[in-house]
C-alpha cells in the first residue's frame, strides 16, 4: 500500500498531487468536475492587497503543446478572498495555499501578515516570479539578493508556513533557491512561466496585449523537470514541482527528480478532472513499484550519473 | 455544467469549409438556450491532446426528442481542422453549458444579425422562438456564397433570411450592415441579435446607436477554459473587463469598448 | 515582387532562410530531399580543433512539440570539415557559414583563425552557447564579460564575419548581445537550446546519458520570439533567429519580430525540405501584403505597445 | 533515399496490440532488403505533426507484383497508437529506404531470433531466402500467445518456426533464448540474425559468443532522422560510437557494447 500523506511545515495533506495558482481560481469553480476532498491542496490565484482587474485583452494564446498567458495577476483582493472565497474552500479536507505577490517588498509583507491574522490555511506562496506586471514581480525573483531581502522581510511578519515560487527566467536558479532557504522559507515551488511571446502575421503586431507572456504547459515540462532536478539537490527544504504536468507520468518523473509535491497548471483548463487522474496514476505506480511513501519514491532514482552540463 | 464526452452520431459536410457535428446528449439538447457554448475538445487523444486547449462553439440546434444537439464548425485553424475529421462514433471530450444566452423582449420585433460562421447560435434562437410566434427575421452575411451555409434550415423553420455577400455572388452585393441600415429604415421598433467577426459587431454596435435600438451581441474572443478559472477571455466593457464566458458570450452591445476588446 | 536577398557583412545570401548547425550535418545529407541552391546559408554542425566522438546514448528524446539533445557536438574536426565537407558544399550558390566552439578561448581562437586561413565561406558562428559539453561552453554565453573577452580574441584572429550564437539560458540575454556587439561581432544567431530533462519511470534514471539536453523544437518558438524581439531592439547588427520554426508562418513571426535572417533547426529532421517550403511561404506572404524585402519586413510590424513585462 | 508519401492501401488487425499497415510504392517494394527501415509519420498532418518526429519501422513484408510493402506496428505509445488510426486512403509522409541490412552467409545454417515485435525485419528476409534454398529457421519469443503474430505466414513461405512464451500460453514456456540454446547444442555451422529488445539481444550474443557463432543483430535506439544528420541514434561497439541509422541497424553482434549503448 502506497501511503500518499505528506507533511511540509508542520501541515499535513492527504495527498501531493496539488493544483497551482492561477489555474484554479479559487477552488470552487471546479466543484462540478472533482471532489475537491481529492485533492491535497489548492493553491488560488495570486492576490494582493487590493482587488485589481488585470490587463487588457488579448490575455492568452495557444501555442505548440503550451499557452501564453498575461493575465496581468487579476484577482480579489486580500480581503474579499478571506470574507468570501476562503470559507467556501473551508468545507474540504483539501488545504489552501494563498498565493501572493506585491509590487514592493511592503505590499508582500502586508498580504503576507494580513493573511497570518485573518486565515487558517496551510500557507502563503509568495510569487517572487510573475512576469507579467509593470510593477516588476520580476525583479525580486531573477536576483538572489533581492530573493533573500523580500523572503526575509516577508518570513518575519509571516506566521503561516512559507513557500516561495521561483521563477524560471534565470541564469542559475540555485542561488536563488538558497537564497530562499537561507531567509527562511519552508519550502520553494518551481516554476513559474517563462517569458514567452507570439506575434499576429496578419494584424502585425504582438498577440497578447502586454507583448509579453508567460509561456506554461506541456512544452515546458523538460525545462521545469531539469529545474526541479537541480534545486532539489541544492537545498533541504521541500521542493514542490509544477510546470507542464498533465498526466501521471509527469507526476512521477517530478518526483523522482526530488519533489515533495507537485501543482497542475495549465491542464486543469482542458481536462478539470486532471488532478485526480494525475493521484490515481501515482498510488498505481507506487503500488506496481513497492514503494511506500513520498518520501521513497523521491529516494527512488537509481544511482546519478555523472552530472556533466 | 458538467465535463462529459458525447457521441458523434452525424457528420454533415456543409458549403465551403463547414459542417454541422451531430451529438448524442439528452440533457444538452433539453436544456441549452440560445447562444450558450461548449468547450470541446479538438482532439479526441485524451492522453496527449494536441491542440491542448478546447474550442468553444455554440449550440448550434437540439433535437430534444433524438437527444442530440448540433454544432456547425468552420474549419480555420488546426484544432477546426482535426474536429472535421472526427470519426463517427467518436466519444468527444466537452465541457458544457456554458454561458448566458440571448435574451428577446417579446415587445419588439427581433432581427437577427450574422457575419460568417457567426451564423451558429441563431438557429437554435429561431428553434425557440419560432414557436413563441412573431416573425424573425435573419440578416446574413458572408465573403462570398460558399460561406452562406443553413439557410435553408433557418427558411424551413419559417424564418426570413436576407443574405449580403461582399463579391455579389448570392444575395445582395456588399455587408451585412447595409442590409441592417436598410431594415432600420422602417422599423424602428427593433432589437438587434448579433454574432459575427468583431469588426461587424462593432459597425453593427454604431448603427444600433445610431437608430437607439437595443443590441445584443455574442463576442469572439480566445478561451483558455470556458468556465472562468483562467481569466483570459476579458473583453471590455463601460463597467470594466468583464470574462465573456462568465459574462458573456452575450453582451449588451451599447456597453462594449471594442477598441480594447483584444481580437482573435 | 518580393526581393529575398539580403547581406550580412559585405557577404550575399539569396535568401534569409538558413539551416540551423547541428540539424543539418554537412549539408550533403540533404542532397537527396532538396536543392541546395534553394537555402540562403547552411551552418554546418559546430566543429572543433579535433574531431569528437560525442556522447554516450541516449542522445535524444522526445517531449511534446520538442526534443531533447546531448549530442555532445560530434564532429568531424575542423581539418576534416575543409578537406572532405567544405569541397562538396562550394558546389552550390548557398552561403556556408561554420558553427564552431572550443573548451578554452584559445581553441575558439584557434578554429576561427583556422577556418579564415583555408575556408572560404560566410562566416563562423561561435557556438558560446551549447550545455551540453563538460568542458563549459555554457559559462562564456551566460555572463557579459566572459562573452566579451572570447569575442573580442576570436575578433582578432578571425577574418571571416562573426556570428555569436546566443544562450537563452539567462536571466537577461540583451547584455549578452551588446557584449558580442561590443567585441565587435557582425551579427548575434538566437536561440540555442534551453536546458532540459527527461527521466524514464520504469528505469527511474535520467533518459539522457548526460541527465541534462538541450530542448528545441516547436515547443520553444515562444521563448526564442520572445528573445530575438528583445535582442533585435538591443543591438545594431543584425540577428538571426531561430527557435522552433517549422511552418512559413513561424519564420514571419521572427522577421517581425527584428531577425534579419532565421534558421531552421529540428523541423529538418522529419520534414527535410521544410527549408523549402518556409521560403515559398514567406515569398507569398510577402507579395500578398506588398512588402518588397526582408528589411521592410522587419519593419512591419505595427506601432509598438506599452512594453510592460 | 526519398521523402514521399505513400498511401495506405490495407490495414490488417493482428493478435494483441499489433497490426500490418500495407503502403503502395513499388520502388520500396522492389528495392528494400531485409533489414532496412524507413522513418514514417506518426501523425499525417504535416502542417503541425504531433508526435513531431519520425518513427523508425522495418519493411516487414514487400509484393513486387502489386508494388506494396508493409510494415507491422506494435502499439505502444502516442505516435503507433496514432498510426493504429490511419484511415485508408491516408498518404503517409515518410522517408526511406534507410540503413543496412543483413547478410546472409549461404555456407552457414540461417536463424533467426525474434523477440516480440523483433519479428519485423525477418519476414522480408525470409521472403528473400526462401528462393535461395535452405531451410530456414525462425526462434520466436514473446510474453504471451497474444504478442506472437504473422507466424502462418511465415509457416507459408516454408520456415519452421519455434515459439516460446513467458507465461507459456504458447509454444515452449521460457524465453526464446533457451530455444536458441537447445538449437544450437547440435548445429554449430550455424549463423544467428537476431531482433529484439536490447536486453534479448544482449543475452543473444553471450551464447552466441560461447558458441562462437557469428552473429548479427538489428538494434533498437531512439531516432531523430533516421538519415544520419542528427548524430542522435548512436550505438557504442567496439570500434567505438556508431549512428545506428547509418552504420546499422544491422550490426555484428560480438562487436556491440550492451552497456553503454543507452536503451529505449
Ligand atoms: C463563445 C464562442 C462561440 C463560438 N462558436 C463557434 C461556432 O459555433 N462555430 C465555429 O465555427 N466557431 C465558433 N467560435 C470560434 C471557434 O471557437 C474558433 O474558430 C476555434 O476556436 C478556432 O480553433 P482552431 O484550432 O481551428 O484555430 P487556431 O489554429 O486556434 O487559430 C486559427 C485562427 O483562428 C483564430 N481563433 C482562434 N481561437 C478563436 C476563437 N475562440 N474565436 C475566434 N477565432 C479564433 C485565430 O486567431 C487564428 O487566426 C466560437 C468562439 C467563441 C468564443
Ligand atoms: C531500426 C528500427 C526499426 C524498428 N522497426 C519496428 C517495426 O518494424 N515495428 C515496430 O512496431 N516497431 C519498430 N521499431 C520500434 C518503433 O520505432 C517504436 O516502437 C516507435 O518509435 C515507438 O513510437 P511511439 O510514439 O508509439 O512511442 P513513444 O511514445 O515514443 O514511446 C513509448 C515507449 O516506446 C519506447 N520507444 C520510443 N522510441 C523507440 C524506438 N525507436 N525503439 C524502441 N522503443 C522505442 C519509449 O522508450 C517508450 O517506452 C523499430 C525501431 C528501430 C530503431
Ligand atoms: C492563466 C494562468 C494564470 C496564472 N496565474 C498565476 C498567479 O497568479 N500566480 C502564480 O504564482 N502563478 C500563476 N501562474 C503560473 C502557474 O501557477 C504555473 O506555475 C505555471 O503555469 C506552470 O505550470 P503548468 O505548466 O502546469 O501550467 C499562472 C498560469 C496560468 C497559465
Ligand atoms: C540534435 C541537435 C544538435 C545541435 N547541435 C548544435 C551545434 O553543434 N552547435 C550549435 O550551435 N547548435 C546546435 N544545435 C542547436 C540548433 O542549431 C538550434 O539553435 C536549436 O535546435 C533551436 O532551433 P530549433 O528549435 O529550430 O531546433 C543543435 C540542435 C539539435 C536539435
Ligand atoms: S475562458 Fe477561462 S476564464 Fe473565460
Ligand atoms: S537518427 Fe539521426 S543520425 Fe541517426
Amino acid at each position: 500500500m502506497f501511503d500518499p500523506r505528506i507533511q511540509i511545515a508542520g501541515k499535513n495533506f492527504q495527498n501531493p498531487v496539488w493544483t497551482a495558482s492561477g489555474t484554479f481560481a479559487y477552488g470552487a469553480e471546479f466543484e462540478p468536475f472533482l471532489d475537491l476532498n481529492e485533492i491535497g491542496a489548492v493553491v488560488v490565484k495570486g492576490l494582493s492587497i487590493q482587488p485589481r482587474a488585470g490587463n487588457a485583452p488579448n490575455r492568452i494564446y495557444e501555442t505548440p503543446s503550451g499557452m501564453l498567458n498575461s493575465i496581468g495577476l487579476q484577482n480579489v483582493g486580500m480581503e474579499n478572498f478571506v470574507k468570501e472565497k476562503l470559507p467556501r474552500l473551508k468545507h474540504y479536507r483539501t488545504q489552501v495555499i494563498a498565493n501572493i505577490f506585491g509590487k514592493t517588498e511592503e505590499e508582500y509583507v502586508q498580504v503576507a501578515a494580513y493573511l497570518s491574522d485573518h486565515a487558517d490555511i496551510a500557507g502563503v506562496e509568495l510569487n517572487i516570479s510573475c512576469p507579467n506586471v509593470k510593477e516588476g514581480g520580476i525583479e525580486f525573483g531573477s536576483n538572489p539578493e533581492l530573493t533573500r531581502r523580500v523572503v526575509s522581510s516577508v518570513r518575519k511578519k509571516c506566521r503561516l508556513p512559507l513557500y516561495v515560487k521561483l521563477s524560471p527566467n534565470v541564469t542559475d536558479i540555485c542561488p536563488i533557491a538558497i537564497a530562499c532557504q537561507d531567509a527562511g522559507a519552508d519550502a520553494v515551488t518551481l516554476i513559474n512561466t517563462l517569458v514567452a511571446m507570439a506575434i499576429d502575421i496578419e494584424r502585425r503586431e504582438p498577440v497578447l496585449s502586454t507583448i509579453f507572456g508567460g509561456l506554461s504547459g506541456p512544452a515546458i515540462k523538460p525545462i521545469a523537470l531539469r529545474m526541479v532536478y537541480q534545486v532539489a539537490r541544492a537545498v533541504k527544504i521541500p521542493v514542490v514541482g509544477i510546470g507542464g504536468i498533465s498526466r501521471w507520468q509527469d507526476a512521477v518523473e517530478f518526483f523522482l527528480a526530488g519533489a515533495t509535491a507537485i501543482q497542475i497548471g495549465t491542464a486543469n483548463f482542458y481536462k478539470p478532472t486532471v488532478a485526480k487522474e494525475v493521484l490515481d496514476g501515482l498510488v498505481c505506480y507506487c503500488e506496481r513499484k513497492k514503494i511506500p511513501d513520498v518520501a521513497a519514491l523521491r529516494e527512488a532514482m537509481k544511482s546519478e550519473k555523472a552530472q556533466t552540463c | 455544467m458538467r465535463y462529459f464526452t458525447a457521441r458523434l452520431v452525424r457528420h454533415q459536410r456543409l458549403n465551403g469549409d463547414n459542417f454541422l457535428l451531430h451529438f448524442a446528449d439528452p440533457q444538452i439538447a433539453a436544456q441549452a438556450l440560445p447562444g450558450q457554448f461548449l468547450m470541446i475538445a479538438a482532439d479526441v487523444d485524451a492522453l496527449s491532446p494536441y491542440p491542448i486547449l478546447m474550442r468553444p462553439f455554440s449550440v448550434f440546434g437540439v433535437s430534444p426528442q433524438e437527444g442530440s444537439f448540433s454544432i456547425l464548425v468552420k474549419v480555420i485553424g488546426l484544432g477546426t481542422r482535426q474536429m472535421s475529421q472526427f470519426g463517427l462514433g467518436a466519444d468527444v471530450p466537452m465541457i458544457g453549458l456554458l454561458g448566458n444566452h440571448f435574451e428577446v423582449d417579446a415587445q419588439k420585433a427581433a432581427v437577427m444579425v450574422a457575419g460568417g460562421v457567426g451564423i451558429a447560435p441563431f438557429y437554435l434562437l429561431a428553434q425557440k422562438l419560432i414557436h413563441g410566434g412573431g416573425p424573425l427575421l435573419l440578416l446574413y452575411g458572408a465573403r462570398s456564397r460558399s460561406d452562406l451555409v443553413t439557410m435553408e434550415a433557418f427558411e424551413e423553420l419559417g424564418v426570413e433570411v436576407r443574405a449580403s455577400t461582399e463579391d455579389g455572388s448570392f444575395g445582395t452585393k456588399g455587408r451585412v450592415t447595409d442590409l441592417l441600415v436598410t431594415y432600420l429604415k422602417d422599423s424602428s421598433n427593433s432589437q438587434i441579435l448579433a454574432c459575427g467577426p468583431g469588426p461587424m459587431l462593432e459597425a453593427v454596435s454604431r448603427i444600433a446607436r445610431q437608430h437607439r435600438v437595443p443590441l445584443q451581441v455574442s463576442v469572439e474572443c480566445f478561451m483558455g477554459c470556458g468556465f472562468g478559472v483562467c481569466f483570459g477571455c476579458a473583453v471590455e466593457t463601460t463597467e470594466g473587463y468583464r470574462l465573456a464566458c462568465q459574462y458573456g458570450p452575450v453582451f449588451d452591445g451599447h456597453k462594449m469598448k471594442w477598441d480594447t476588446s483584444g481580437h482573435v
